[in-house]
């Protein structure tokens, strides 16, 4: 029944298509060789970042202090992977605060992230080895869905708590000013990290450490340590490289005059 | 002349309500706080009532019996919410990541990565052409994005003495970003300004009558 | 383990893989092939995903019933508050229903308040960035001299002071703008997308199993 | 004598006497039209009758507010072209910011304007699913909306005659936020010309996207491109207000960052953040 709709024309800017589904099928057979090879006990090392250093120190810092550590998800949903990263961020954060007795809230945006935050910290709380610490509804604060009314939220919830650390990680816009601002008023270490333009620029202004674009993805792969997560961010510098590899040479040939000879890539 | 329409007036008092909050929290702006949330919701409730009708007019007319399958779907997903019948949602969640995945994929491949890449490489052809200025600043376009690229590259560490020159690069690539957050911030401090100016403007203007 | 536990577990294991891989091999191929059944069959599974889409707004209402309920009957922090944003709810709805969306009167009372508290929000950013910029941009080291400098530049350019006195400040916002700035900007929205793409080839392969798991409970 | 470091509090009364300056004495300032900005009108400016021109995408309607004085200006001079405009609410308010901006341009016969709703323009219902049900409805017009925003089936509308997919529109306005996702897809897979009244955020993030496709995509730099266009076509709104704004922030700007750094010399040694990443 479906495919008795009628033709649809095809799309117009063609050139260059078939590059282009090129470089993805790579991407994706790099991807499957790095994850074979990390099975294969193959493994890689992420390069330091302060950030990351940052929180491992903030946590230590919010257990002598006896104060929570505050942890944004982001306004993002399920589809975004930025959310699917502070996600993850949470479970390890957290895990990490059970150990030491510092409880870690989180105060999510979107109502599935909420169902998705519960689980996640459940799990990182059976993780640690303390499930009986568990209550629903007692780490993951929720405030309301819209962009600012969590942000106002958790900029109530900052001045009232005085949490040691407040970690931003994940698809923020402008709300990340409100409870940024909150979070210098009380002093704590800030951690931002964000994949869009205006909010990192906005987290530069509050925040002691920041991320920027990818290396959030990079920051949670290596906070795991899970063996296939940074073997697929491996498979990703791959493609980089090779795009950088491609772009230096094609400056060159282009400025030099002999665009000709990698037409193949308008193809 | 103060105005004299309720609505301007109710407008005014929630502005002056939100802004309380830069004083602290307090009782008024936790009014506002949640009339905002209360008309976000209704308001996403009345447009999903007349969406559902838009969208499923085919069906109500008997054109599209096939509808009904996205209807069915659409009622599962909203058992997203309660832990135990989660996994109904499953499926038409599979529909929505796997769809939307999909097109954004192929959009992604096509102009966000090769698209720019075929345009660093284009520009290349216009460094040494045409006028010095544009010349130098399209070199600087170009070499500013292969170098903060190359910052984003995290499992290569450049550690032998043949290999350090690239880790100055990539040092290079952090001050690129840097340098992009300068000018972005200052750009969109208009922005900002202009919101605030809004704000205070309908009190001024509308509420109060200056101006 | 009961039968419907070890069907609901076949759904969320088996059945969500198949279905993500043929929809999202359906939206890519029928992209780079020119086939008609392909496109035929993306074109339907889009219209279905915008049918499904539409029901999600629903959720915050249910999720906010149960919450704020709770909230009343328990007597919290601020439960008089949740007790008007419920009532308020329910007079949104009737009057968003009765009157339509695109009424005089839906869109008066859309402006005074939901898009005025918006407003008054983002007005506050301001003041909030120039707090925050007080206190930041202290040039101690390399790092915040460039911020500064490029912030301040980009500040004083745009400025209409300058603009109407200066010819050039309008030639020289725009070149840094889109020189060194989009250069920095190019390399953000390209990595980015290489993220995405590694993302989605992620889902694709069932590496990436958090967002139906977490879905999922 | 010590500099004391300012409170947020102290910080923000300032700010607050700054911006209540021209809300009460207006300033006057006019703007210098960049070529950008004159790129988008001379492409508007050259529409040739009939045209139709889609405009919407997806935005918040208080962070929009930037891009509407752009767009107003955009409206008034299309309306004396005789260009059909289609508009597509792609996010959940992007209706009721449609609404105000016709309404602000004064365009439909109800304000004495030229404009017929049905005949000169019309207003789609809310498409979900983004990039989803853009595609669907760049591919064809008619399966993906069958309806305008009040339930009327859009066979009884004589704009949406002519328009059955991508190849009968001539160019796309956004004026949201979210303008990425028509870039991708508009001028990315179906080659349309889109001219965006960008936020001036979205300019210094998004620009990029007209070296990709050079020539096809035009963007204005927030709300300074918004009063340059409402300069071109002889108004004054939200625009020319910013620009007044605009002088306050370049002045507090400048005072709080020497004072900053004074009180980093020679103040109380606290307070001190740096930027790492």
């Amino acid at each position: 029944m479906i495919l008795q709709i009628p033709l649809i024309e095809q799309i117009t800017p063609k050139a260059g298509q078939m590059f282009n589904l090129a470089i993805l099928i790579l991407a994706g057979v790099l991807v499957y060789v790095a994850y074979s090879l990390a099975k294969q006990g193959r493994t890689w090392t992420i390069r330091p970042m302060e950030a990351l250093d940052a929180i491992q120190e903030g946590i230590g810092r919010a257990a002598e202090m006896g104060r929570p550590v505050l942890m944004f998800p982001g306004i993002g949903n399920l589809q975004n992977p930025q959310t699917m990263a502070g996600l993850t961020m949470l479970g390890e954060i957290t895990e990490r605060g059970v150990k030491v007795n510092v409880p870690v809230n989180t105060i999510p945006s979107a109502t599935e992230i909420v169902t998705a935050s519960e689980s996640i910290v459940r799990d990182a709380y059976s993780r640690a080895g303390k499930p009986e610490l568990y209550e629903l509804g007692k780490y993951v604060k929720w405030f309301g869905t819209d962009q600012f009314v969590y942000a106002v939220g958790g900029a109530g919830y900052i001045l009232a708590e005085k949490p040691a650390m407040v970690v931003f990680l994940g698809y923020f816009l402008a709300d990340v000013l409100v409870t940024g601002e909150a979070g210098s008023r009380v002093g704590a270490l800030q951690i931002g990290g964000t994949a869009d333009q205006s909010a990192v620029s906005l987290m530069a202004l509050c925040c002691d450490y920041i991320l920027m674009g990818e290396e959030i993805y990079a920051v949670t792969a290596a906070i795991t340590e899970d063996k296939y997560q940074i073997a697929t961010i491996a498979g990703e510098d791959w493609i980089k490289a090779l795009l950088l590899v491609l772009m230096v040479a094609g400056v060159l040939l282009t400025a030099a005059g002999l665009k000709s000879v990698i037409s193949f890539m308008w193809w | 002349m103060i105005s004299i329409d309720p609505w301007v007036w109710l407008s005014a008092i929630l502005t002056m309500c939100s802004f309380s909050l830069l004083y602290g929290d307090n009782k008024f702006f936790r009014f506002a706080e949640h009339t905002f949330t209360a008309v976000v919701i209704g308001h996403n409730v009345v447009m999903g009532f007349f969406t559902l009708r838009d969208r499923f007019y085919l069906l109500f007319t008997g054109q599209k019996l096939l509808l009904i399958v996205p209807l069915i779907l659409g009622i599962m997903v909203i058992f997203m919410i309660w832990r135990k019948y989660a996994w109904l949602a499953a499926i038409p969640m599979a529909i929505m990541i796997g769809v939307s995945q999909g097109i954004i994929v192929r959009a992604l491949v096509t102009t966000d990565v090769m698209g720019n890449v075929k345009a660093v490489i284009s520009e290349g052809a216009s460094i040494f052409v045409g006028n010095p200025a544009d010349g130098v600043g399209t070199l600087i376009r170009v070499a500013f994005t292969i170098t903060a690229v190359f910052y984003f590259l995290f499992t290569f560490a450049f550690k032998s003495t043949t290999s350090r020159p690239l880790e100055y690069f990539r040092t290079f690539g952090k001050y690129v970003l840097l340098i992009f957050i300068g000018i972005y911030v200052g750009n969109q401090s208009m922005q900002n300004s202009m919101l605030a100016t809004s704000a205070i403007n309908r009190l001024v203007r509308n509420w109060l009558g200056f101006g | 383990m009961s039968t419907m536990d070890s069907v609901s577990r076949f759904i969320r294991t088996r059945i969500t893989r198949i279905v993500i891989v043929i929809t999202l091999l359906s939206a890519v191929a029928g992209y780079f092939f020119s086939s008609p059944e392909l496109n035929a069959l993306n074109t339907e599974l889009n219209l279905w995903n915008m049918n499904i889409i539409t029901f999600t707004l629903f959720i915050g209402l249910i999720t906010i019933y149960f919450s704020y309920s709770k909230s009343v009957s328990q007597r919290t922090t601020n439960w008089p508050f949740r007790l008007y944003a419920l009532v308020l709810i329910a007079v949104w709805i009737v009057m968003g229903l009765y009157s339509g969306l695109y009424s005089d009167m839906y869109q008066t009372a859309f402006l005074s308040t939901k898009i005025t508290l918006h407003i008054a929000i983002l007005g506050q950013l301001i003041f909030f960035y120039l707090s925050a910029m007080y206190r930041t941009f202290r040039v101690k080291t390399l790092r915040t001299g460039i911020l500064v400098i490029f912030a301040l530049a980009m500040v004083v350019l745009n400025s209409p002071i300058t603009l109407s006195n200066w010819s050039a400040a309008d030639q020289i916002s725009y070149w840094l703008l889109n020189n060194p700035g989009m250069g920095g900007a190019r390399a953000v929205v390209l990595a980015s997308g290489v993220g995405g793409m590694i993302l989605a080839i992620r889902i694709f392969m069932g590496l990436e199993k958090s967002a139906l798991r977490a879905a999922g409970g | 004598m010590k500099l004391p470091e300012l409170q947020a509090r102290q910080v923000w009364a300032i700010v607050l006497i700054g911006y209540l300056i021209p809300a009460f004495i207006p300033l006057g300032m006019s703007p210098v039209i960049s070529s950008a900005t004159q790129n988008i009108y001379d492409t508007i400016q050259s529409l040739p009758p009939g045209s139709i021109v889609m405009c919407g995408g997806g935005g918040v309607f208080a962070f929009d507010l930037e891009s509407s004085a752009g767009l107003i200006a955009a409206l008034k001079q299309m309306s004396k072209l005789n260009v059909k405009v289609v508009f597509y609410p792609m996010w959940i308010e992007t209706m009721q910011f449609s609404k105000y901006c016709v309404d602000s341009a004064r365009v439909d016969e109800k304000f004495g304007g030229p404009w017929k709703y049905g005949r000169d323009y019309v207003i789609l219902p809310y498409i979900p699913g983004n990039e989803v049900g853009l595609v669907s409805f760049l591919n064809d017009v008619k399966k993906t909306v069958s309806t305008d925003y009040a339930g009327t089936p859009i066979s009884q509308l004589p704009i949406m005659d002519g328009l059955n997919s991508y190849k009968d529109i001539d160019v796309w306005i956004c004026a949201q936020w979210d303008g990425v996702t028509i870039l991708r897809y508009v001028t990315g897979e179906y080659g349309i010309k889109v001219l965006w009244f960008a936020q001036s955020s979205a300019y210094s993030a998004f620009g990029s996207y007209m070296q990709v496709y050079p020539g096809k995509i035009y963007i204005t730099n927030g709300a300074l491109g918004g009063a340059q266009y409402e300069k071109l076509n002889a108004m004054k709104g939200l625009g020319h207000a910013a620009l007044d704004s605009n002088v306050v922030f370049t002045l507090l700007f400048i005072g709080f960052l020497v004072l900053g750094n004074i009180t980093m010399l020679y103040g109380e040694k606290n307070g001190n953040k740096k930027v790492k990443t």
